[in-house]
């Protein structure tokens, strides 16, 4: 390791050494490396191989913008994909490089290079075609996708949360801290997130003065004074990732500290937001630019000053601006050979040539070619006139010139402007509350973005700007290089899909001329560094070979995420049980302690199915039990989901007449009705009872996987659409729980359980309503039914059911009761015709066509829906009506099967709504929908089944038991 | 724990919805009633109850539940004239209670709402939501309470178990 | 035309790619056509296509405001399939999944169409009848379902590995589309484009229609673009999300709304999904694509919008439901997400139509239209060529809504 | 996510409502209303390129039914909230 790092420096624990293995070898690095400074300093060149050719690539930057230096986390918090640039080191990680075998200096895939010349951008389009693509996929498809997905979840947990601002601030670099620092003074509340692992930004990569003394001792004085402030919230390793409409940013936080937690996802919603997110530096495109020991110059500054790693002995710089002269100087300060300052400028400017004084420049020439393989040897320069020198160097530190990190500014919106000074696209007008500072905004060197940062900083607080830090810093100055022509090599613009300079003519010449077209077909900018480093380069080439200028090519379009985000930190606490919400009744413990089969019955409530008598009773045979439960003896079961609401009010009759297709207004205290409600373009919006409590107050009820949308028509209609009558809607469903007894011994059990009122079917009636008390409990009674028995409804304060249940089911015993689950209510309700909008209501039908249209009050004045339902009847087309069906030769008829006419293989006439084993006919019954179905009963219907089998029914009227409604009445 | 904070879940508590024009409410109950907070999603209490007013004329109660049976016979919903609506809800919504030094951070994971002492006064009280559903938070002297409909109750139970670590 | 084959790219090679002709000309807008189609889009490509390939009409020109195929058809999550529930849509489906099969040959364009199947995960009774119901109407038009075993359904997926018996929503089971597919969007814009140039079609890239023309006598007359006017007799609407705003320059409304949908990518993994997994209930589907990145997509946002985005609520949900199902994807990364605007009608099936302007028609309220694309062209290029509407689409004219006669396709509003 | 002006709460984040779609002409008078005026009113939403009057359901809030206007182009809410419908 001798050699490889510098004696003094960085921001390195030398005295707490690493241990850590890449690709099984074992090495050694120190607190404050990350994996690509340690593999550096280890002599390790070649990380990973290249997406397509297999090409060896090495570390290029020391950041997100990362290309080409791609590795795979292994252990027990496996991921993929990972630049190794941004990965702290820890004791123990384990990585390997992505996209070779068997080893990343050694790859069979390289073989690919060999093909290199015939698998230009889009070759694909072109061939593969005979006998036919699904011949190629599978191969193709092997070589795809670099690094394996993880295959099992972390040990950790994530978590999500909100927070409010009046100041974020992104980016926590010399801008972003000037401005945290006069917004946190102005007293503000301020966010302020940074990526990196200590805040300074390009500060740590640079050896700066600010008021004379060592930057970082500036930085750290301002992290001390965030720290104390109240207001302010400071997060490192905290990547700003989306910026969403009206100000809400996406933060994610990569190392939270709190025990067990992975990550955390923050939604910051900003008053302000300043982007201060610096700038990034891009490379030129000339052949083999992709060699391991090619590196961007200001990274290359990085890993001198924050790693002290210094593994190089000779380098060349090859610029086309002067930021790469100070990367030149600290390649000289510690110690490397520069062997030479390739400018391609003719004029370099007087404060750059004095800032390496005494260093080998040559003005006016460019890198022509890499030589070396998976080490650079040497480069090949040319001179103003042609001639090519070699020049040998194992490193090639190339400045293509910096771009703003505008990414989040425009996802925000903000427009850019091509600057031509610059050679860079620059924040132009903003659209959300967001101002751009610093090196983001194209202040590149040190005492501009201190001043922007401050600027705009007190600009939020509405203060005037203060004073600023002195610094000094060389003076930005680039005259645009893109690309050196050369007849040999590739020369890449996207190390990481392997997009040459070629393959971006090549789709000028065959018309992809849009900056867009070329990104689709060549895939520039499409890896997971998203093009940081390489699109501008893409564009700058394209603008050249138009003969355009860059701002009139355009960028394409910048989009969330900044950086890779893990999906665990975007769902956060959103895992396992709690990937959803859910509800429970006062007896769902009860239902699950008896062994019900539990399931999602809508709107989040988990029901019972059915009762397994025990663990191994088939469902058929639990289902049947329970009918002949509710049939024959009595049932009960669980109705507290479904949807209730208090309505009251001077205008609360009129507001239901206007919503039910029937008249409610006409309901005598403690009666009610079964109703329909339409949206107004004719549909079934929801049934259900209702039922006047006294002359101002109504209790209304609807189906359990409808009672949000019901709450929504409800309250939409009184607010919106009769905003003038007054009307007060209370939900209800969590206030009354209830046990429905049904089954011709249900007033048996009441009476059992005992009752301050009259059970008679003459003093309390189908369809009325009690409050009173039952079993000693106050309770609210209504006779309704949902299965055509007798039945009570016993509403009772929730905290009360469980004692209700148990007084139930004792006073039931000697009549057999038994608890009842949806399947069993499904069975009873489709012997009796009833319906269930979950099955026969698919978007179609209207109230004549489940033969409802009693429900029609045809004389009322108009209520929602009732014109659309004339129009559409007008319309004259053949309807779907719902019949009952019994299946000739008693078979089962699949859910949903449809009927054709004949049982041909030609479009349907209808289908199977339901179809259930009868307890009282002892035979298969279904439910349809069959076009003109009213008038076909007697005849004989057709179910075509998948597969040809053919079932003849008996069409029928679509009610198989009881019809007169006798039972329930009883 | 993640987090330094207690979760206690309070016992059922006697509700009642309020909805109708305040001067009304206030006629027809008389000295049942906490005096009416001025400012919307805010709390008034006085001792024996604290009103939240919640939404355009809709107020809740709240009580505790051996004041229910009193607060029903004075309120008397069932007698109540058309233009105002009382309906007992106190099983409606159960509460817990977040207190500790970081019951904001929990807050924050649970809910969208801008919680700072500067936007939430020590007399806030709201709906919003909190883990998906709708919740009732209410400013307590040394955290929140936080209310659900009953049924979510034992999600949210582990909801914030979680959250807290 | 430049034929396209594995010895020709040899051949250019050797050139270094340099003799390449161009895949489509650019020649100057004229400023009149026997048809223009605005939108280069995937239908308004495939009319233009089937137009000279089916009616011999070239005299076509696509006007298209952006760049070539860059509205919906870059942006979709490239589903390809007919399992559809009604006895109006299931053919037209079916036809369209056949032509795609034959494209790449048709078009000497390799459009990488794999066909490789859909599964939809079950988690719900409702959804699993509503499954069922396709099963067996399907089968009467020629497609396929069928029903899979829980531990087949693990075999084949077995990233999958969520939804377990004591999950949230426990999967309850599973169907298998196998004509599913998916293949290269941008390809496909590319090689229609082709191919219509070849026939002398043209397509003109970024001059936007700000209007439309009306004659004197009410016909359509053509439009007007910041390039001039360009006349025609005959004027196709095929612009999607924008269908009403251009509709309305002639004072024709339309009953359609414009959403934003929405997906995103994964970061490039290996070979992990060989298939596409739909799963309704959760409420996000999936498939994985030849260069590895995982394409995910889930509900629209609420409300209309144009505004190519995700919106995070709308992005927790997904993958919240993503992760129920594939939980060890919380340490997969997301790479990219953007958004497209579709429009619907009130029964979320498609409009395609001659409108009350005579000569100006519409194709429209495609909400899962990526894959409707070629028989949403060979059906346009028939009702423009002959003035009658084919077959497989005159269940979809605009006449069904004077009588609100629905075309209601249930099921079909979240997983395209 | 939308930062929405409820007129009883004051700004609040999207995620408390529920989108109800664009608001429609008032609903004319079925008995003054030809068949095609009425299905031209039943299905004909406003769809603009550009600000779009709209109602949202403060559903996990105080309950209001608002309407504002917001700008489909950019979720830009151009004209503030009132609870009349
Ligand atoms: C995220 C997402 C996922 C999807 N997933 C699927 C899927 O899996 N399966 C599926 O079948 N479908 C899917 N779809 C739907 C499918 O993409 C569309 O239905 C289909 O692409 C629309 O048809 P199109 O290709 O013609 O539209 P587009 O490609 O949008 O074409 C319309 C063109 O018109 C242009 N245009 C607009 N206005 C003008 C003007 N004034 N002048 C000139 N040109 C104009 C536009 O720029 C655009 O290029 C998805 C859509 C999205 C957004
Ligand atoms: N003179 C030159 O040639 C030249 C060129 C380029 C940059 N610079 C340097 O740029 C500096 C300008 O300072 P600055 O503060 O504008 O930039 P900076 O680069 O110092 O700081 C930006 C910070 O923002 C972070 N960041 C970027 N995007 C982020 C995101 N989405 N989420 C979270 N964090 C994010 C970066 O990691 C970095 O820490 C000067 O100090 C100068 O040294 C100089
Ligand atoms: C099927 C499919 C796969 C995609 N794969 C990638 C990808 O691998 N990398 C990438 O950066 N973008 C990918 N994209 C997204 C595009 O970059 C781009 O976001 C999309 O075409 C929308 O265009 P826009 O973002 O320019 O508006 C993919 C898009 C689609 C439809
Ligand atoms: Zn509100």
């Amino acid at each position: 390791m001798t050699g490889k790092r510098l004696a003094t420096g960085g921001r390195i624990d030398r005295n707490r050494p690493l241990r850590f293995t890449f690709d099984g070898r074992g090495y050694t690095g120190f607190a404050g490396d990350t994996l690509a400074s340690a593999l550096l300093a280890n002599g390790v060149r070649t990380v990973a191989r290249s997406f397509k050719y297999h090409r060896p690539r090495g570390v290029v930057t020391a950041g997100v913008e990362e290309p080409a230096a791609l590795v795979e986390l292994l252990g027990p918090d496996a991921s993929g994909n990972r630049q190794a640039t941004t990965v702290p080191l820890t004791e123990g990680l384990a990585a390997r490089s992505v996209n070779c075998w068997p080893s990343p200096r050694f790859d069979l895939g390289a073989v690919v290079q060999l093909a290199a010349r015939a698998i230009p951008a889009g070759f694909y389009y072109k061939t593969f075609k005979w006998p036919g693509w699904a011949l190629y996929a599978p191969a193709i498809r092997r070589a795809a996708g670099l690094a394996s997905a993880p295959d099992h979840p972390p040990q950790g947990v994530y978590e999500t949360r909100h927070a409010h601002c009046d100041l974020l601030v992104a980016g926590a670099g010399p801008a972003g801290l000037m401005a945290a620092l006069v917004a946190a003074r102005a007293g503000l509340r301020v966010v302020l997130a940074d990526e990196g692992v200590e805040a300074g930004g390009a500060l740590l990569s640079r050896d700066l003065l600010i008021d004379g003394a060592p930057a970082r001792d500036w930085v750290a004085a301002v992290v001390a004074e965030l720290a104390a402030a109240p207001l302010v919230t400071h997060l490192q390793q905290a990547s700003v990732w989306g910026y969403r409409e009206h100000n809400y940013l996406m933060v994610t936080e990569t190392a939270p500290d709190r025990p067990g937690l992975t990550a955390r996802g923050w939604r910051v919603r900003a008053g302000h937001v300043i982007t201060a997110t610096g700038a990034l530096e891009r490379g030129i495109a000339f052949a083999e630019n992709d060699r391991p020991g090619v590196m961007l110059a200001g990274s290359v500054q990085t890993y001198l000053h924050r790693n002290a790693v210094a593994p190089w002995r000779r380098a060349v710089v090859f610029t086309n601006n002067n930021s790469a002269y100070a990367a030149a100087a600290d390649l000289a300060a510690a110690g490397i050979v520069v062997a030479a300052i390739i400018d391609s400028r003719d004029q370099v400017p007087e404060d750059a040539r004095a800032r390496v004084a005494g260093l080998p420049l040559r003005a006016g020439h460019v890198v022509t070619r890499v030589l070396g393989r998976a080490g650079l040897r040497g480069v090949c320069v040319a001179s103003p006139d042609g001639a090519e020198a070699r020049i040998d160097c194992d490193l090639l530190a190339v400045s293509g010139g910096w771009n703003p990190s505008v990414h989040l500014w425009s996802q925000a919106r903000g427009t850019l402007r091509y600057d031509a000074d610059l050679a860079a696209f620059l924040p132009d007008r903003a659209v959300e509350n967001v101002t751009a500072a610093g090196a983001a905004a194209g202040a590149l060197g040190l005492p501009d973005a201190l001043a922007s940062g401050a600027e705009v900083g007190a600009r939020v607080a509405g203060l005037p700007a203060p004073a600023v830090p002195q610094a000094s810093d060389l003076p930005y100055a680039i005259t645009p290089l893109w690309q050196v022509a050369h007849p040999r090599g590739k020369a890449f613009v996207d190390l990481q899909n392997d997009v040459t300079v070629a393959d971006v003519e090549l789709a000028l010449r065959e018309g992809y001329a849009d900056v867009e077209l070329v990104k689709r077909y060549t895939t520039a900018g499409m890896g997971l560094d998203q093009g940081k480093t390489g699109n501008v380069t893409v564009i700058g080439t394209l603008a050249q070979a138009q003969g355009r200028a860059p701002g009139e090519v355009g960028t394409t379009t910048f989009r969330a995420p900044w950086t890779p985000v893990a999906f665990g930190a975007i769902a956060g606490q959103r895992d396992g049980p709690l990937a959803l919400p859910w509800r429970e009744t006062p007896v769902t413990r009860w239902n699950i302690d008896r062994g019900a089969m539990m399931y999602e019955a809508g709107a989040r409530w988990r029901r019972p199915g059915y009762f397994p008598a025990t663990p191994d009773e088939p469902m058929a045979e639990a289902i049947a039990r329970e009918c002949r439960a509710v049939r024959f003896g009595v049932g009960v079961y669980d109705g507290s989901p479904l949807a209730k609401f208090e309505i009251k009010g001077p205008d609360a009759a009129a507001f239901l007449d206007h919503l039910y297709t029937n008249r409610m207004s006409s309901l005598k205290p403690r009666r009610g009705r079964y109703g329909l409600m339409l949206t107004d373009d004719g549909l079934i919006l929801d049934d259900g009872v209702c039922f006047r409590l006294d002359a101002a107050r109504w209790l209304v009820s609807g189906s359990t996987g409808h009672a949000e949308a019901l709450h929504r028509h409800l309250e939409y209609q009184r607010q919106t659409s009769r905003p003038g009558w007054r009307v007060f809607i209370t939900p209800v469903t969590e206030q009354w729980a209830n046990a429905t007894i049904c089954g011709p011994q249900a007033r048996a059990v009441m009476q059992a359980l005992g009752c301050d009122f009259d059970l008679s079917a003459q003093a309390f009636p189908f369809m009325q309503l009690r409050e009173g008390h039952v079993a000693g409990l106050p309770a609210r009674v209504l006779r309704v039914s949902f299965t055509g028995e007798l039945s009570y409804e016993v509403n009772v304060a929730p905290r009360h059911l469980p004692a209700l249940w148990q007084q139930v089911m004792g006073a039931g015993a000697p009549h057999g009761i038994l608890p009842v689950g949806s399947e069993a209510n499904h069975v009873l309700r489709v012997e009796k015709g009833f319906l269930s909008l979950a099955h026969e209501v698919d978007g179609t039908a209207d109230p004549h066509d489940l033969g409802l249209g009693w429900v029609m009050a045809q004389a009322k004045p108009d209520h929602l829906g009732q014109r659309a339902v004339a129009i559409r009847r007008a319309g004259g087309g053949v309807r779907r009506e719902l019949v009952g069906v019994i299946p000739e030769g008693d078979t089962p008829l699949p859910e949903g099967a449809p009927l054709t006419p004949g049982g041909q293989r030609v479009a349907s006439e209808g289908f199977i709504t339901a179809c259930v084993r009868s307890v009282v006919q002892d035979r298969w019954l279904g439910l349809a929908l069959l076009d003109n179905g009213h008038a076909r009963h007697g005849e004989t219907a057709h179910v075509r089944l998948q597969g040809g089998q053919v079932i003849p029914v008996r069409v029928a009227a679509p009610i198989h038991y009881d019809p007169e409604g006798e039972r329930l009445r009883s | 724990m993640r987090y330094d904070v207690t979760i206690t879940p309070l016992p059922t508590m006697a509700l009642f919805d309020l909805k109708g024009r305040a001067e009304a409410l206030r006629d027809w109950a008389g000295a049942a009633l906490p005096p009416f907070p001025d400012r919307p999603n805010s709390a008034c209490g006085d001792g024996q109850g604290i009103l939240m007013w919640l939404g355009p004329e809709h107020w809740i109660l709240r009580a505790d539940l051996d004041r229910e049976q009193a607060l029903e016979a004075t309120l008397r919903p069932a007698e109540a004239p058309p233009d105002l609506s009382i309906v007992r809800v106190s099983d409606t919504l159960a509460f817990f209670r977040i207190t500790g030094p970081e019951a904001d951070a929990i807050l924050a994971i649970a809910c969208p709402l801008d919680l700072h002492p500067t936007r939430f006064g020590p007399d806030g009280a709201s709906f919003t939501r909190a883990f998906g559903v709708s919740a009732l938070v209410a400013q307590y002297t040394e955290g929140f309470d936080l209310a659900v409909a009953r049924s979510y109750a034992p999600m949210l139970t582990r909801a914030l178990a979680e959250a807290a670590g | 035309m430049q034929r396209y084959s594995l010895a020709n790219l040899l051949r250019h090679a050797l050139n270094r790619h340099t003799t390449w002709a161009p895949a489509w000309r650019r020649p100057p807008l004229k400023d009149r056509y026997q048809v223009i189609v605005i939108g280069a889009g995937g239908h308004g490509l495939a009319t233009a296509y089937y137009l000279a390939k089916e009616h011999g009409i070239r005299d076509v020109a696509v006007l298209e405001s952006g760049w070539l195929g860059g509205g919906n058809i870059a942006r979709n999550t490239i589903t390809i399939r007919s399992n559809y529930m009604r006895d109006a849509s299931i053919p037209f489906y079916v036809k369209s999944v056949a032509l795609y099969e034959a494209m790449t040959r048709e078009l000497n364009f390799n459009t990488m169409h794999t066909r490789r199947g859909m599964i939809d995960v079950i988690q719900s009774w409702g959804m699993m009848r509503d499954r069922r119901r396709r099963q067996h109407i399907m089968d009467l038009h020629g497609a396929t379902y069928r029903q899979l075993t829980l531990p087949d359904l693990r075999r084949r997926v077995p990233a999958l590995t969520g939804g377990g018996a004591d999950a949230r929503l426990p999967i309850l089971g599973a169907f298998l589309h196998p004509e599913a597919a998916t293949n290269r969007h941008d390809a496909v814009a590319w090689g229609y484009a082709r191919a219509i140039d070849a026939m002398g079609g043209e397509i003109h890239q970024r001059p936007p229609v700000t209007q439309l023309l009306r004659g004197a006598d009410g016909r359509i007359a053509g439009v007007e673009t910041p390039r001039g006017t360009v006349r025609a007799p005959k004027v196709v609407v095929a612009v999607s999300g924008h269908t009403t705003s251009l509709t309305e320059t002639v004072g024709l409304r339309l009953p359609l709304r414009s959403m934003n949908l929405t997906a995103f990518v994964s970061e490039p993994v290996r070979p992990l999904i060989d298939v596409i997994v739909n799963c309704p209930d959760a409420g996000v589907y999936l498939s994985q694509s030849d260069k590895g990145e995982l394409v995910i997509g889930g509900p629209p946002d609420p409300g209309q919008s144009y505004r190519r985005d995700i919106k995070q609520g709308v992005f927790e949900e997904t993958v919240a439901a993503l992760l129920s199902l594939f939980p060890a994807f919380k340490r997969l990364k997301l790479l990219r997400q953007w958004g497209g605007h579709l429009d619907i009608a009130p029964d979320a099936s498609p409009i395609q139509d001659e409108t009350d302007v005579p000569g100006l028609f519409v194709t429209a309220g495609w909400w899962g239209g990526y894959k409707a694309i070629p028989a949403g062209g060979l059906t346009l290029a028939h009702l423009v060529a002959t003035g009658q509407p084919h077959p497989l689409m005159e269940h979809f004219t605009l006449r069904r809504f004077r009588h609100l006669d629905y075309q209601m396709e249930t099921g079909t509003t979240t997983a395209r | 996510m939308l930062l929405i002006p409820c007129p009883f709460c004051g700004p609040r984040d999207e995620s408390e409502f529920i989108c109800g779609g664009p608001v429609r002409p008032p609903r004319p008078d079925p008995a003054q209303t030809s068949d095609a005026d009425w299905t031209d009113w039943l299905i004909q939403a406003p769809n603009p390129v550009g600000p779009v009057q709209e109602h949202w359901w403060h559903a996990r809030g105080c309950g209001v039914w608002l309407t504002l206007w917001r700008d489909t182009r950019s979720h830009e809410i151009v004209a503030g909230a009132s609870d009349d419908g």
